[in-house]
């Protein structure tokens, strides 16, 4: 009831919905619906969090809800397991991958194993949200992707939303899950807008989407980089090459079956990310297809991602960061009979 | 947040010699040097005294079936159960444990089954008990981490109004990590309903105190948390009782936490696979085993005439019955299912394990056949 | 270890009143409310006064540089120029500097070229210049990393029998971190000749002091760790200088670590992008700019016919300068190499780098034929 | 000279060496050759390590050159940032990979970072030392496999010795390294001997080496699987299986160069390791060599590997450790014409 009207609330004001709105009305919809769901971490009080993802929730539901937690990450995270253990749902926010670093500790040793130690009887329903990626021209420290040091830890849940709906709709399921999830906002989405009624629901949290059909090439993104292949798509298309563009959603699990399903279908594919390449997340989706799709390939999986650097400063970001241009470069390199 | 009430915050350190009720003799101490501190009274030190050595006998037969190869790893509590017992006998069922490595014998008195205490270091499983049954956290060995999840339930407590307190053990060694920094912290901002028994046994595995801090006591600390602080004698558990209870009482009275550092010695290896001689002379270990916590009591008790013949028969008895309990428990070989490697690390079953689980259901399967 | 020298640890608190050499009003404080603490001659308030006008003018005009693009970013010090050169004017040229992304001014102070401290917040590069020609080690965004920095270099120093010291800044926000934790208690076990320097500006980015710790002063900290600690009035530069010249001669005569907190208040936003009206109120930021660290120096200077036109017009001339210097730096369009993002990832040149470099290289060139 | 006398003490007086006696002698010539290496941790001092790695060392150096630090890993590396940019080479120890975790903010943010965002002006000759994997039994959170972690961040060199000799050399060879090396010991193979003379150089740190040379399969392996590899080509020669292994030794950089070479020889290859399988660095090495080498391969790279879980206690390690066995089914599941 409260979260009906808290819904609708939002609802009824909704037409274009940015990224981080829907997120923010995700929140406030869940605190309303759940008390046991509360909001910490660092500026998410008075300030409404650095990209106002938590703007406006804590005059709204109050301080035992909604809090400025002292400033220590591994300190949130450890608390947030303390709480989840005795039936409250934290969501906390680590303010950037690199500074969620902190907590690594507390987020392989404890979140992502307790429930696998306890056999089973400790669940801990925690939701970590970073702000992840670059794209926004961030100083050093800002702009790190973190999701494979994530997806390598057994116990966790990682999901990234790409638009409004799934941000919405991803971290409502989030929230509800009894898993950990580790919940990353490709912050460089967080203004692009879409025309939403919230509240929606999406596909399952766990699945991976077909956002653009297509016959000759898979390419696989998430977060970020599904923009850049939607725009890669486009170009494409005018030269009759006919991408399809999959985004993951869930980077684990990953979604074999749709992941699959395209690359039997085009026989050629190409994962986007913004990390770099060695060791990082297309690596599993690279071996992966090809173990299971070997003899549907007709050509090696290409990763297009940041380089083997450190993410480079404003300037010279764009010369990182994985571009229609270079991607279609990339595919390129291909024999194609 | 409403967490944080307007109370005063005390700027007093402790004193640097540890309080003390109940001296090395066995003498109580004069009452104008127990600090207001009261002594508990007899029947509290009589189940004090009894909790004490059922533990180590409990203990002492642990370390004789690891040396026998039953376990494959114990951390023994030998000489800290003063701080050990006098920290489990102040808590409530409904108040919250969050031990580590060290502390089996406090797991095991919290209710907590013999053979369960021992499953993670039997090697069969992570966790042998259900930590929601006991009000009693899986025990950690990342150190100082557990301290911070203490301070969340407690937090968690607080915010849902139930008039609980949580307990973490930590050690002198645990004492330097950032994470007992954050605990401190998180618990005097929020004013958590938690209790940190700081068991200063002055050794972490081969470093002695002297690397670990510099300052007079650890307890020194608290005060720049806007936290009490004390420092007290863990080998007397009258104090550490005295200590702890009130310190409950406060937490549970939503006074906030407190910080009790217990000066005491690890008469043991680390653990059975430690080498001692290799960085401490036996002597101080001659030293503190003449500063018995046991030993001290009983002395207390029988100048009191509160421990007869028949009460230590009784307590004898029930040690020797855990003991035996416990052989039993440990020379039964557990029955461990490979597949039950998939059944935990999630709630959401995921294809992925399924299919790994029937991978080694089948390699399972042939090595039947073979 | 061999670092460890005998030395009686403190176990005092700093007082709960920060130490002021020169009120609000410019007016000297007794000697008795001194603390035993001198006043800095006129020659060196002097000294400190001009340097505290400079780096003011030069933090303006940055923000306003800022504010028209020219930088991605800016963290003012503004109202903190007490902290911050009380501190480096204090510092010899051979100790080395840990700075945070709030400390331009004093990276400036230490002689780096401005073109050069703002490089990374203009984003040409992470950063501009070279630690080791100015004993000033990068600016640290990862809060509290640099603290341990600084106490490693500190022992590296100590051990080579170099009689330099290190200080290193640390925010409100930033002493909730593991790290300080860790960094002070390094620096108190290993007698480490670092100064910490907390400039407690009372807000991180929005979250007030009362969020970050229930002590009194975080100074009550240093107590815990076996440290000299001192609360002092950030925005009075003579005390600021005073105790941090003090800890800096201590630290180099092999007398350990000390810790100095001083109060201050963050004038502007926490960066230009932050919008502070979102938590705290103008009132406040009156009060603060009340007590301007400036206009109190200038007051008490005045009053000893120690600031004569003549000072002013050479300090206004340096400052306009260094401004104008600054404007030009920041208008002329930095050249960035986009192959040099290969160039530093490690000293050993890596096959699969260059392969990379020569991939975007190649991009490159056929952009230009493009 | 002093290194020369130091080093050939051991040298005379040694026989059969262990991995454990070959990186202790190790630290002790580097330590006698350059003043400026100082080895500190936890336990390294009087223990001489919880695997007697530092066996001796302060005894014979002081305490000013070998020191048992407070028990802070964050800090234990966060000093030796600071020592290194005043010329030390601290060589310091991590007990086991999960307590690495806690240093993990000041070993991705800052060691493997410093050399770039100072522009080369800043080198950290530090070499973090860690005991990796399981296969001893070890209890919860003491057999983890960090690799993974290390690899996918730029900035950092990661290798891993599988026999004495190697030890001896790749430890020398990163001490003496202007980069940071995190540098995995196995601590399966800590007690595995060898016939050695000390001081032994072997080949170049950042190269792997065909250990055993074979005609139809490549199996790519390092630290502690290289001993599986051996054992299960052994088994494979039986049946007229030649398998070729090559142990990586250097993780980051990877040698595509000889690992390129064998497959091409080959055809088909199968990666090792203990960690999970998800995102874990076979799948870097599975999708970079098939990116380079996909018309070269019959069928696709095979990973054997932990499963996706946390690493189980003592008595079902058996289950989840890659057994020659398992790795002779899983080739046995390609299609060979
Ligand atoms: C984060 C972390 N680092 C290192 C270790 C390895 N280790 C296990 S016990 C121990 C010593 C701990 O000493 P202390 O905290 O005093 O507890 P005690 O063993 O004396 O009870 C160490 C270094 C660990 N378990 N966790
Ligand atoms: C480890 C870490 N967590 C979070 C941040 C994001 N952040 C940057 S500045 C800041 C506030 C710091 O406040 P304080 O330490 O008081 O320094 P001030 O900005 O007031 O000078 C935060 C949370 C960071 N840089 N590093
Ligand atoms: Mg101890
Ligand atoms: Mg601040």
């Amino acid at each position: 009831m409260a979260a009906a009207s808290a819904a609708s609330d939002t609802a009824s004001a909704t037409m274009a919905v940015t990224m981080a709105a829907a997120l923010n009305t995700a929140l406030r919809d869940a605190i309303a619906e759940d008390p046991s769901v509360v909001v910490y971490g660092e500026d998410v009080g008075p300030l409404g969090g650095v990209f106002r993802v938590t703007d406006g929730l804590q005059k709204q539901f109050g301080e035992s809800r909604v809090w400025d937690s002292p400033l220590a990450e591994s300190g949130i995270v450890g608390t947030a397991i303390g709480m989840a253990m005795y039936g409250m749902r934290p969501v906390v926010e680590m303010q950037f991958d690199a500074f969620s670093y902190p907590a690594f500790e507390q987020i392989v040793s404890h979140v992502a194993k307790m429930h696998n130690r306890t056999r089973g009887r400790v669940s801990l329903p925690i939701v970590i949200r970073i702000p992840t990626s670059g794209g926004i021209g961030g100083v050093e420290h800002h702009s790190d992707s973190s999701e494979a040091y994530w997806t390598h830890t057994p116990g966790l849940t990682v999901v990234t939303p790409s638009n409004p709906a799934d941000a919405y709709s991803m971290l409502r399921e989030a929230i509800r899950s009894d898993d950990p999830v580790i919940f990353l906002e490709p912050k460089s989405r967080y203004w692009s807008k879409a025309e939403e009624t919230l509240p929606v629901t999406t596909a399952p949290m766990n699945r991976a989407v077909v956002v653009r059909e297509g016959t000759d090439v898979t390419l696989v993104a998430y977060g970020p980089t599904v923009a850049t292949a939607m725009e890669t798509a486009e170009l494409a298309a005018e030269e009759d090459l006919s991408i399809e563009v999959v985004d993951l959603r869930s980077l684990s699990p990953f979604d074999d079956e749709t992941v699959g399903a395209s690359v039997r279908k085009t026989h050629r594919a190409a994962v986007l990310h913004e990390a770099a390449q060695f060791g990082g997340y297309g690596a599993e989706v690279a071996a992966r297809v090809t173990e299971r799709e070997f003899y549907h390939l007709a050509a090696p999986i290409l990763r297009i991602t940041g380089f083997d650097i450190p993410f480079p400063a404003p300037k010279l970001e764009e010369f990182y960061l994985p571009t229609p241009e270079r991607i279609l470069h990339a595919l390129s390199t291909w024999e194609w009979e | 947040m409403s967490l944080n009430v307007e109370t005063p915050v005390p700027a007093v350190l402790p004193d640097a010699e540890p309080l003390r009720l109940i001296d090395d003799t066995g003498h109580a101490v004069p009452a104008r040097r127990r600090r207001g501190v009261e002594l508990p009274d007899l029947e509290t030190l009589k189940l004090l005294y009894r909790r004490m050595v059922v533990a180590r006998r409990w203990d002492t037969q642990v370390s004789a079936l690891t040396r026998q190869g039953r376990l494959a790893t114990y951390p023994s509590a030998l000489g800290q159960e003063a701080c050990e017992m006098g920290t489990v006998v102040a808590m409530r069922e409904s108040d919250w444990l969050f031990p580590t490595y060290r502390d089996s014998i406090a797991v095991m008195t919290r209710g907590v089954a013999p053979g369960q205490v021992l499953a993670g270091f039997r090697g069969d499983w992570h966790s042998g008990y259900d930590p929601n049954e006991h009000r009693t956290s899986i025990q950690s060995t990342p150190l100082a981490t557990q301290a911070l999840h203490a301070v969340g339930l407690a937090t968690a407590a607080k915010l849902k109004g139930d008039s609980i307190a949580t307990v973490t053990f930590l050690g002198d060694g645990a004492s330097s990590e950032g994470d007992t920094h954050e605990a401190f912290n998180f618990a005097g901002v929020w004013q958590a309903p938690t209790v940190f028994v700081v068991q200063n046994n002055q050794f972490a595995i081969s470093v002695p105190l002297s690397k670990q801090t510099r300052a007079r006591t650890l307890a020194d600390r608290a005060v720049g948390y806007g936290i009490p602080g004390f420092y007290v004698d863990g080998n007397d558990v009258a104090a550490v009782y005295a200590v702890v209870s009130a310190a409950l009482e406060r937490a549970r009275n939503g006074e906030g936490p407190t910080i009790v550092e217990c000066l005491t010695y690890r008469i043991e290896a680390h653990t059975n696979s430690d080498d001692p001689s290799r960085y401490r002379g036996t002597e101080d270990v001659a030293v503190w085993k003449g500063r018995d916590p046991i030993e001290r009591l009983e002395r207390y008790l029988v100048s009191e005439d509160a421990l007869g013949d028949a009460d230590r028969e009784a307590i004898a008895a029930e040690a020797e019955e855990l003991a035996a309990a416990t052989r039993d428990a440990m020379n039964t070989e557990a029955v461990v299912d490979p597949l039950e490697l998939f059944e935990h690390v999630y709630n959401e079953p995921r294809a992925a394990l399924l299919e790994q689980r029937a991978f080694l259901e089948a390699e399972l399967a042939s090595h039947g056949e073979a």
